[in-house]
């Protein structure tokens, strides 16, 4: 069996123009180095789908012109204010925005988990962002007192892209109490890994390492990226960078000084 | 306790945090989101109050003070599931019906300000049965006639699934209960008047006896309170908002919380 | 805060006559010590849901007389052969048997996690499980092009009742890979869990650990039952008792044989 | 391979097991449910043939061939997201149009047997690409026209979501195709004939050419296959079937094959 470990830039291949990913919230380990990479090639065009949340990683995306649809319920630089660009692109109206709330991201994918067309969801009706949302239905439950509620389709993604602590070489990856990355990698029709390491071994070997694993079997391709969620943390890793966010929010603020965020932190064009 | 000596200074953020204890009142399970500081200051007060660890308190920001295992997910399960009772909820507009905009002001499709989104609003506002709206900004701009985007309304009409809503409004200068669609004027804080709650409210609200005299000023926190506050739940708070603690009890964290993978 | 570990008797407590009962599948860590509490105590009218099959242990409480509805999609001795107290039950019309298939109970406890009515599955249209459970009810889809899908209604149960490796004194269960587990206790009002021992320190403060746990805050009550599976097996601990088993199948073959096995197994006669 | 000498004698499991593997074809993962000996004997020896750890096989019996750490539900999402490619049932009754019968004979509310229950019959036999029926009584009893009770329908009408279904029956008989809704008797198995299979046989089914004659004989294992079998696969099917290993291939298991919590 040939390795499942590639360099990211390789790993990355299956995330073309237009293709729908999903990446996991803020706290959840967010592959920012992929993140990185995605800019660096000039991938264009994206659906992104935020579970349910996204703060940095939605925003750069999107200042560099990588966002053509986002679906998400919030985004935000959470105590370092704002999210500037993604501000910036709706007020300009230059991407497509999927408002949501947060449960409805996680039943429209588990729905996809489970191959159903659609999920159920209490709440929503009244609330605007149904009014905005066509492609949401709403039916009079058949069981109970025909009360309506609120069907959701299915979210089937093309890639689930995700970072976590670990994973061997059987492509299992730790994931821990990030469960849905799980759900993703389920719900979607790919699924990319960055890790921090490799381990040496087979993590579903072991009965207590196994119950926070997602098999190999839902995972396409690894790539090692160390402290690859840089600048935002890794949960049971490390901590937020927090006085890189407060830089970037900064620099953020105006089109001028998110280019030159690029050049510095993404393009590689420190020395210069 | 007697105490005879002229009483501590009550900072805004304490009494906040104390009148949000009390709303919390006898329940199993706070669960507090992201960037509320004071909020969480009051979950853990409540539990400290009774001194059995209960009420179980999520903040959802923090590992330690967080059980949750099942993913993103759980937290609104756990509310679908009735097993959250108390949550708090903010917005960049209230309005008089209890209706919150996190999400923009102006034509949806073409707004003059955007918000950072509905976040889990528009589920957990139906089905948590105490939701305490909590806003520090207590202005026309903040507290409206109408919000522009309703990212989950106050109430439902027929016979929509909603064991859910607000039941209070507390803001930097008073507390609003909320009741059959409205909010009533229940305490101004200390400092605060009802003429300056009426300049700065832009949506109608109801007063005890309808006259402004009737409406009791916010009590203080007690000593006992203060010394909770400060010597047991200051440190707790400190590991999840750091700077807040830091500046508001001059109290530090141990480390940086996140215990680190050993394996 | 007073023990959450109590002795056994006690712990069952809340498994009142005509309450509904969710347990796992043969293999997930059955709770026989606890089923043999059950029996002794004389438990009446039990609706028992087995998520999503059982054996020995729904074998033994139909035996026992302790069912009056039975919910489950299968319920044998697997390479012992059939289940003879469940069989005979049936063909003497005393249990009321609500037929499923596998993912149907998942699916119903899945919507009870989630506090939504119902939720949607495919297949089913055309067996007769569906023609015999008039719960379920078929709507044509709104989405795709109205083609018929069946909707479960949420599962509820007044009690889950589970056996696993360890707890600690925060009430927080080890249960592994054993996720149904985890969606039992989160969609019943109770749950008892029964352990082969105690953990010693908090289960949740270490991040590998936490990830196979369910959380104290859905467990109302734990008792220590030293290989309180057996005759079953519990994953990741210890193996079924073929021989044991093997009795079993020969014992409960009769009516009059089964009642030597509860005198000899049950009700604590094995001096007599 | 060069072999002049006699072949070895062929088992009926084996010849089984080497019929299903063909089926099996090229696919990415195989699912085998409880108490199927011989299709995880066929899947085993599908993934062994190629060489390359392909098709993932997961054995539902098993810890160490079966990947799932997403609970009992797992499975089934699993084949609802299309990626269970193969997988086996069988029933109490199978007739004609590939309904099959896992729960009792007679009226379902007075049996007269019953059988187990219908497992996750009603959801994977929609939605397995590739269901292969087995079961190695082969008689009027087993095989008929119409089932007491359909566990799971072989085929549906109108626009019911199916993507999966029956591709064919393994009995120890022989072997039938299924399509549109029909069987087609594709070979009998060597020391068996067409006349006995129709005599044993309670539903009609097609036959190559309409003709007794036209059916081939299965084919036997080659000894390739039968070395695999006997060398590769029987030791790592121990671990699961320690009974079926030894009897059929005389192979032992090492320990019972639980990892132990060492916690």
């Amino acid at each position: 069996m040939s390795s499942i470990f590639q360099s990211l830039d390789d790993a990355l291949s299956a995330i073309i123009d237009g293709c729908m990913v999903v990446v996991p919230r803020e706290v959840s380990g967010v592959p920012m180095a992929a993140t990185r990479a995605l800019i660096k090639r000039g991938v264009k065009r994206l659906h992104l789908v935020a579970l349910p949340t996204s703060s940095l990683q939605a925003d750069l995306l999107i200042g560099a012109g990588c966002i053509e649809t986002l679906e998400t319920s919030a985004v935000s630089l959470g105590e370092f204010g704002p999210a500037p660009r993604f501000s910036a692109a709706i007020l300009s109206g230059t991407i497509k925005m999927k408002d949501a709330t947060c449960p409805a991201l996680h039943t429209a994918l588990q729905a996809a988990e489970k191959g159903v067309p659609f999920m159920p969801l209490r709440g929503l009706i009244g609330s605007d962002i149904l009014k905005h949302r066509s492609d949401w239905k709403v039916i009079d439950s058949p069981f109970g007192n025909d009360d309506p509620i609120v069907l959701l389709p299915a979210i089937k993604p093309d890639v689930a892209l995700i970072h976590a602590a670990m994973a061997d070489r059987f492509g299992n990856v730790w994931i821990g109490r990030q469960r849905e990355l799980a759900t993703m990698a389920h719900a979607s029709n790919k699924t990319i890994a960055t890790v921090e390491r490799i381990y040496d071994g087979n993590l579903l070997d072991d009965p207590v390492l196994a119950a926070g694993t997602l098999p190999g079997f839902y995972v396409d391709s690894v790539a090692v990226a160390e402290r690859g969620a840089w600048p935002l943390g890794l949960p049971d890793y490390y901590s937020a960078d927090a006085d890189h966010l407060a830089e970037y929010a900064k620099m953020a603020a105006t089109p001028e000084g998110f280019a030159q965020y690029l050049d510095k932190y993404v393009y590689d064009k420190r020395a210069a | 306790m007697c105490m005879t000596s002229a009483p501590p200074k009550v900072r805004d953020e304490e009494l906040l945090a104390d009148v949000i204890s009390r709303l919390i009142g006898d329940v199993r399970h706070v669960a507090v989101g992201n960037a509320s500081p004071i909020p969480a200051t009051a979950a853990l007060l409540a539990r400290e109050r009774n001194g059995n660890g209960r009420p179980y308190v999520s903040l959802l920001q923090s590992r330690k003070h967080n059980f949750f295992t099942d993913g993103a997910r759980e937290l609104f399960d756990c509310a679908g599931q009735g097993r959250i009772d108390v949550f708090f909820l903010s917005g960049g507009q209230i309005d008089g019906h209890g209706n919150i905009n996190l999400v923009s002001i102006g034509d949806y499709d073409h707004p003059k300000v955007r918000f950072p989104g509905s976040f889990g609003s528009a589920h957990l506002y139906y089905v948590v049965p105490k939701v305490i709206l909590f806003r520090t900004e207590h202005s026309r701009r903040t507290l409206v006639p109408q919000v522009d985007f309703i990212s989950a309304p106050g109430a439902n009409a027929g016979n929509v699934y909603r064991p859910g809503g607000p039941i209070a409004l507390v803001t930097n200068r008073c507390l609003f209960s909320f009741a059959k669609g409205r909010f009533t004027l229940d305490s101004v804080h200390p400092g605060h008047t009802v003429e300056e709650v009426i300049e700065h409210t832009g949506f109608d609200f109801d007063m005890p006896g309808s006259l402004p005299a009737t409406v009791p000023e916010t009590a203080l926190p007690s000593p006992a309170t203060l010394k909770l506050l400060r010597e047991t739940v200051a440190p707790q708070l400190a590991e999840v908002y750091p700077q807040f603690a830091a500046q508001v009890f001059g109290v530090k964290a141990f480390g940086d919380g996140e215990k680190a993978l050993t394996v």
